[in-house]
């Protein structure tokens, strides 16, 4: 964890308000997990105030550059979609644990679940999985087809099923919808996006080793302000912290 | 250093610079990226009694130059604050200011006895003023009887020096000054946050869950300014400044405006290693003003007529 | 357009965005932007029963996302108001609210008096919180009964509705709303500005001649929600909402506060469209928030259980 | 006076933080008098929330430019400096009233005095003099020799006599010490620069025709917030807006 100004290599749009930024920078080196993110400061001054967290989509520590894809949704990530490549940016991270690559084994199948700007993280999940020689399946949900992103990318790494709730595009209606047609088997599930989404999992899979991937509004990242935290299972006063602890979850450690 | 140096009652401090309470947690965060020993002082988390829980989440929300927060005085109870947390702490050449909270008196009073035994701990600071606590806190923090029997009461059973912390959610702000410092405060700390919230464009919703929360950040800096100067004129009792600070700039205006040393919280959100910088820079800005002591500069602002330094620009 | 006609008292509103007091003149200089007409209401600049020249300058200090004002009143005084100001407004089809002030209750009532005649004036607004005005001001704003008998005095003798402006530095907003609605207010205005400084990082000199001034803009817009969230659930007049609005978005959170029209201080000096831009982009967003009036979004927060519209992103 | 979003034509530094900015728009058309400002928009959101007065230097409406040159000084101007050409600014203007034309004929003599950064509106003033036939003389006090700009500028349209508060370039001292040293003799004196030097002039020539541009903190820099209100002579009421009255008035006409 540390603070560094990464430098702006790419950074265009590729689908509606969704944009990739390529960062070039010493700190890529501190970057191993999956599911990791980074807190960015997206303005000069104190308007925006906050950082925001956005999650590492692709490390690639050979050219010393991260990629993160996101939603331009409020007033910092607009900001944010104005700075152009060459320009630097400040980031602390990485922060945060993310998905176990060590609860699947070379051979067993992994489904990776993803909501919206919850894929991005399941893009390096995927890389190193299929590098341990694990059998990957995607699953991405988006809301219309112009939102959607990396389809070609995730499919150079396995199988892949495109869910639209409006139906512009693969199968019409949610992720689970897709699991539930399919009949789709697995050995471990890893998942980001929707709060509704993570809870429709949970419910659908009791008794599987499902891993799940949190947001929550966060002030410093690290850990040290208490803004993040979710419940503990039958426990009136235990914690995690989404920022430290998380975001990556088993299930059943917190309460979602 | 020691040009930086400020002695308060209880604290020696090797500077003037420190984490405001909850903004810092218990250290173990910062102290991944910084050495702890280089901070004046450390405020360390509200401290209750028992555990709690506190707040549903969202307990944060942005607003222009500042945060909402509604954390709810979470921790981990009086006990494990001392056996795992102070103790932790003492590994560190720092002071420990503990602030302290409660829904009754006795909680106080408990939590001042016990935890103002701990070595460390070289101040308490009342935190009588916490609005995201429903239960009694917000009158301890605004009526100044109330805030002065609390103060009475702490002072009789605390080890350290005892600092109350003001809202800054009163009429008037001098008038609770004075009543804490005719009830034996030993300091002041001000500015907590002042009460706000947002509401949400597309749900209608409150953003917080807690509906409204505590105003902090930069946007509070000219509000805590002006209650300082105008509580530092009115009382004899030291002033730890805060509110909205995030440069050595910014920590100077509290020094003119009558504070005796700073404390940063919502800073640390944005820039992690803040309070060590602010500890860098503080002694250029008194090289660039001609200042050889930080002490010239408290309550510069009311305590000497006119333009007091020229830097030629 | 008619759906963002409100009706309060004394106000039949086009629409229910108008420039807040002070920050506007008498109209003149945006009047050769734009078309006055445009706006739903008008609250002209505080006018005292003789001409004022105000305080000393700078008068005005910047802060994060913020401003510091310490005009003091300055205006040309009651008659030249109406004979120049009040009469040159005529030309425009829109309601005046006449900000009144003074030091006295006598000079309140006089004002009121008089200026509640002037035809285009549809109502008065009692400015009772100004914090730059240092004898009487403060106490009108902050002591619940002394701004009471002032709502009482001026109600008897105006000739149209009279609205009350609320300080926000007060501890208890709610129990000062309700004396002043127990009194006789038609409506509320709130939030006047809160009391701040500055000071200059190179003198050490606050850098208002006034020393303090009132903080406005974006940074107080939080607290301004907060408390007219909970005044408007107190008392059953209406509220025209101020504090920091600068965009439709902005507005929107104050109607679903509980305001039901608000006006526009700072933003002015920023975009000096801001309101026509507003009053334009108000309809949009209920469109795409799925309202057809905007009398659906007024008390929003808390007068609907629950998250109430969906709009698909 | 307008609104519009201008372009960045050109933006360097020429001298120690003081920056040469070149915008270009339509609004530049309705620019005339030297003396005028505009106010200026320096940040994208609320902080620094307020925009900024600088005053017109150069009014070029053939090419439909406008030259301002301004020193980094504080937060706004740090911001600006950082703006790149090719972006659009946004400018509120042109405000205020400018130096009179009319004071001075042809074949008369007037003297333009400024001080630091009231120097630029004296060179679009002292362009604008030159053209109608006035002979000019300009002198020009700044703090030190890395400080000085438009000397070239100046030197083309007549006289110029530099002053250096340290005595690194041109004559030791200030303005008013060029004045007295060389018993320069005027029929209209123009002067901007900072109060002290302002009033230093109002006592030198107390019978001559001498007209002064004068800086106030500022609000809505139209005329509507008295921010900028100064005091005239003998009344306890009356009162001149530097924005819009001003910001340059005939000496006496207003208390310095
Ligand atoms: C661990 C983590 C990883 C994330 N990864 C990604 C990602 O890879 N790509 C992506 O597009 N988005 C991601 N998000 C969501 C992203 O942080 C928000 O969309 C973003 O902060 C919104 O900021 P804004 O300026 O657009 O909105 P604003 O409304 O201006 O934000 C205001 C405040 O609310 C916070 N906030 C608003 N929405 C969210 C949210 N959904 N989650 C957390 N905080 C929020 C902001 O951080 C800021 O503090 C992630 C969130 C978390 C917690
Ligand atoms: C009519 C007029 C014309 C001007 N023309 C020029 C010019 O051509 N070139 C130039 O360099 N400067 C000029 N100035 C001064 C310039 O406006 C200030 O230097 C600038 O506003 C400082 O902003 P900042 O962000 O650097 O400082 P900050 O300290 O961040 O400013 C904070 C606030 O104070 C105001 N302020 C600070 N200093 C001054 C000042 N000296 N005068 C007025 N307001 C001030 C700012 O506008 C802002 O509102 C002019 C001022 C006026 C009134
Ligand atoms: C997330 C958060 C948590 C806080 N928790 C506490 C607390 O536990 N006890 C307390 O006295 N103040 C608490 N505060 C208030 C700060 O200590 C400080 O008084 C206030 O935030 C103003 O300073 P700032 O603007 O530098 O943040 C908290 C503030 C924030 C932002
Ligand atoms: C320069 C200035 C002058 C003001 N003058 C008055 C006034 O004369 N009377 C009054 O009631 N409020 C006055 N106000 C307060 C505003 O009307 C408004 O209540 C406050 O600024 C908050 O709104 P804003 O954040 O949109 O500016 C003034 C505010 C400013 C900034
Ligand atoms: S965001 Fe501060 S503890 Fe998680
Ligand atoms: S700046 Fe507003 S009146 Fe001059």
């Amino acid at each position: 964890m540390k603070v560094e100004k990464m430098t702006i290599v790419y950074h265009e749009p590729i689908a509606r308000n969704i944009y990739q930024l390529i960062l070039g920078g010493t700190l890529v080196q501190e970057m191993n997990e999956a599911g990791q993110f980074v807190h960015v400061k997206v303005g000069e001054r104190t308007d925006p105030l906050l950082r925001r967290p956005l999650s590492l989509c692709d490390i690639n520590k050979e050219a010393s550059e991260c990629t993160i894809i996101y939603r331009k949704e409020g007033a910092g990530t607009a900001l944010l979609s104005e700075k152009k490549k060459g320009e630097v940016i400040d980031v602390l991270g990485p922060l945060g644990n993310g998905f176990p690559l060590e609860a699947v084994q070379a051979g067993q199948r992994a489904l990776l679940v993803g909501g919206g700007i919850g894929v991005p993280p399941l893009y390096e999940l995927a890389k190193q999985l299929v590098k341990k020689g694990v059998t990957v399946t995607s699953i991405l949900g988006f809301q219309t087809q112009d939102v959607i992103f990396y389809e070609r990318e995730f499919a150079s790494l396995g199988e892949i099923y495109i869910a639209t709730a409006d139906g512009s595009y693969g199968t019409k209606g949610f992720v689970t919808d897709v699991i539930g047609g399919r009949g789709l088997s697995f050995d471990v599930l890893y998942a980001c996006g929707p709060k509704p989404m993570l809870k429709a999992l949970e419910q659908k899979f009791p008794d599987k080793e499902v891993y799940l991937s949190l947001e929550e509004r966060m002030g410093c990242g690290i850990g040290a302000c208490f803004a993040c935290v979710c419940r503990v299972p039958n426990n009136e006063t235990a914690y995690k912290k989404v920022c430290s602890d998380g975001p990556v979850f088993k299930v059943g450690e917190v309460v979602l | 250093m020691s040009r930086l140096a400020v002695e308060l009652p209880g604290l020696s401090l090797k500077n003037p610079v420190m984490p405001a309470s909850g903004c810092f947690g218990f250290g173990r965060e910062y102290a991944k990226l910084y050495d702890l020993s280089q901070l004046g002082a450390i405020m360390i988390k509200a401290t209750t009694r028992e555990p709690r829980f506190g707040n549903p989440t969202p307990r944060v929300a942005e607003t222009p130059s500042g945060m909402l927060n509604a954390i709810g005085l979470q921790n981990p109870g009086l006990e494990k604050v001392i056996e795992e947390e102070l103790s932790w702490l003492a590994q560190y050449d720092v002071p420990i200011i503990a602030n302290i909270a409660g829904s009754t008196m006795e909680d106080y009073v408990e939590v001042a006895k016990r935890i103002s035994q701990a070595p460390n701990v070289h101040a308490l600071e009342l935190n009588i003023s916490c609005p995201n606590v429903k239960k009694g806190g917000i009158a301890f923090g605004t009526v100044p009887e109330v805030a002065a029997e609390l103060t009475r009461l702490v002072k009789q059973v605390s080890a350290v020096p005892v600092y109350v912390k003001l809202s800054p959610n009163v009429t008037n702000i001098v008038e609770m000054a004075k009543a804490i410092e005719a009830a034996g405060a030993d300091g002041l700390t001000m500015i907590n946050t002042l009460l706000g919230m947002r509401i949400d464009i597309k749900t209608a919703e409150p953003i917080l869950a807690n509906r409204t929360g505590g105003l902090s950040g930069p946007a509070i800096k000219p509000i805590a300014i002006r209650m300082i100067y105008e509580v530092s004129q009115a009382v004899s009792i030291p002033i730890i400044g805060m509110g909205g600070i995030a440069t050595a700039e910014d920590a100077l205006e509290f020094f003119y405006a009558g504070a005796s040393a700073v404390a940063i919280g919502t800073a640390n959100f944005v820039d992690p290693f803040v309070c060590p910088t602010i500890v860098a820079e503080l002694p250029v800005l008194l090289d660039e003003l001609g200042f050889d002591h930080i002490s010239q500069c408290i309550g510069r602002s009311w305590n000497k007529g006119g333009p007091t330094v020229y830097c030629g620009t």
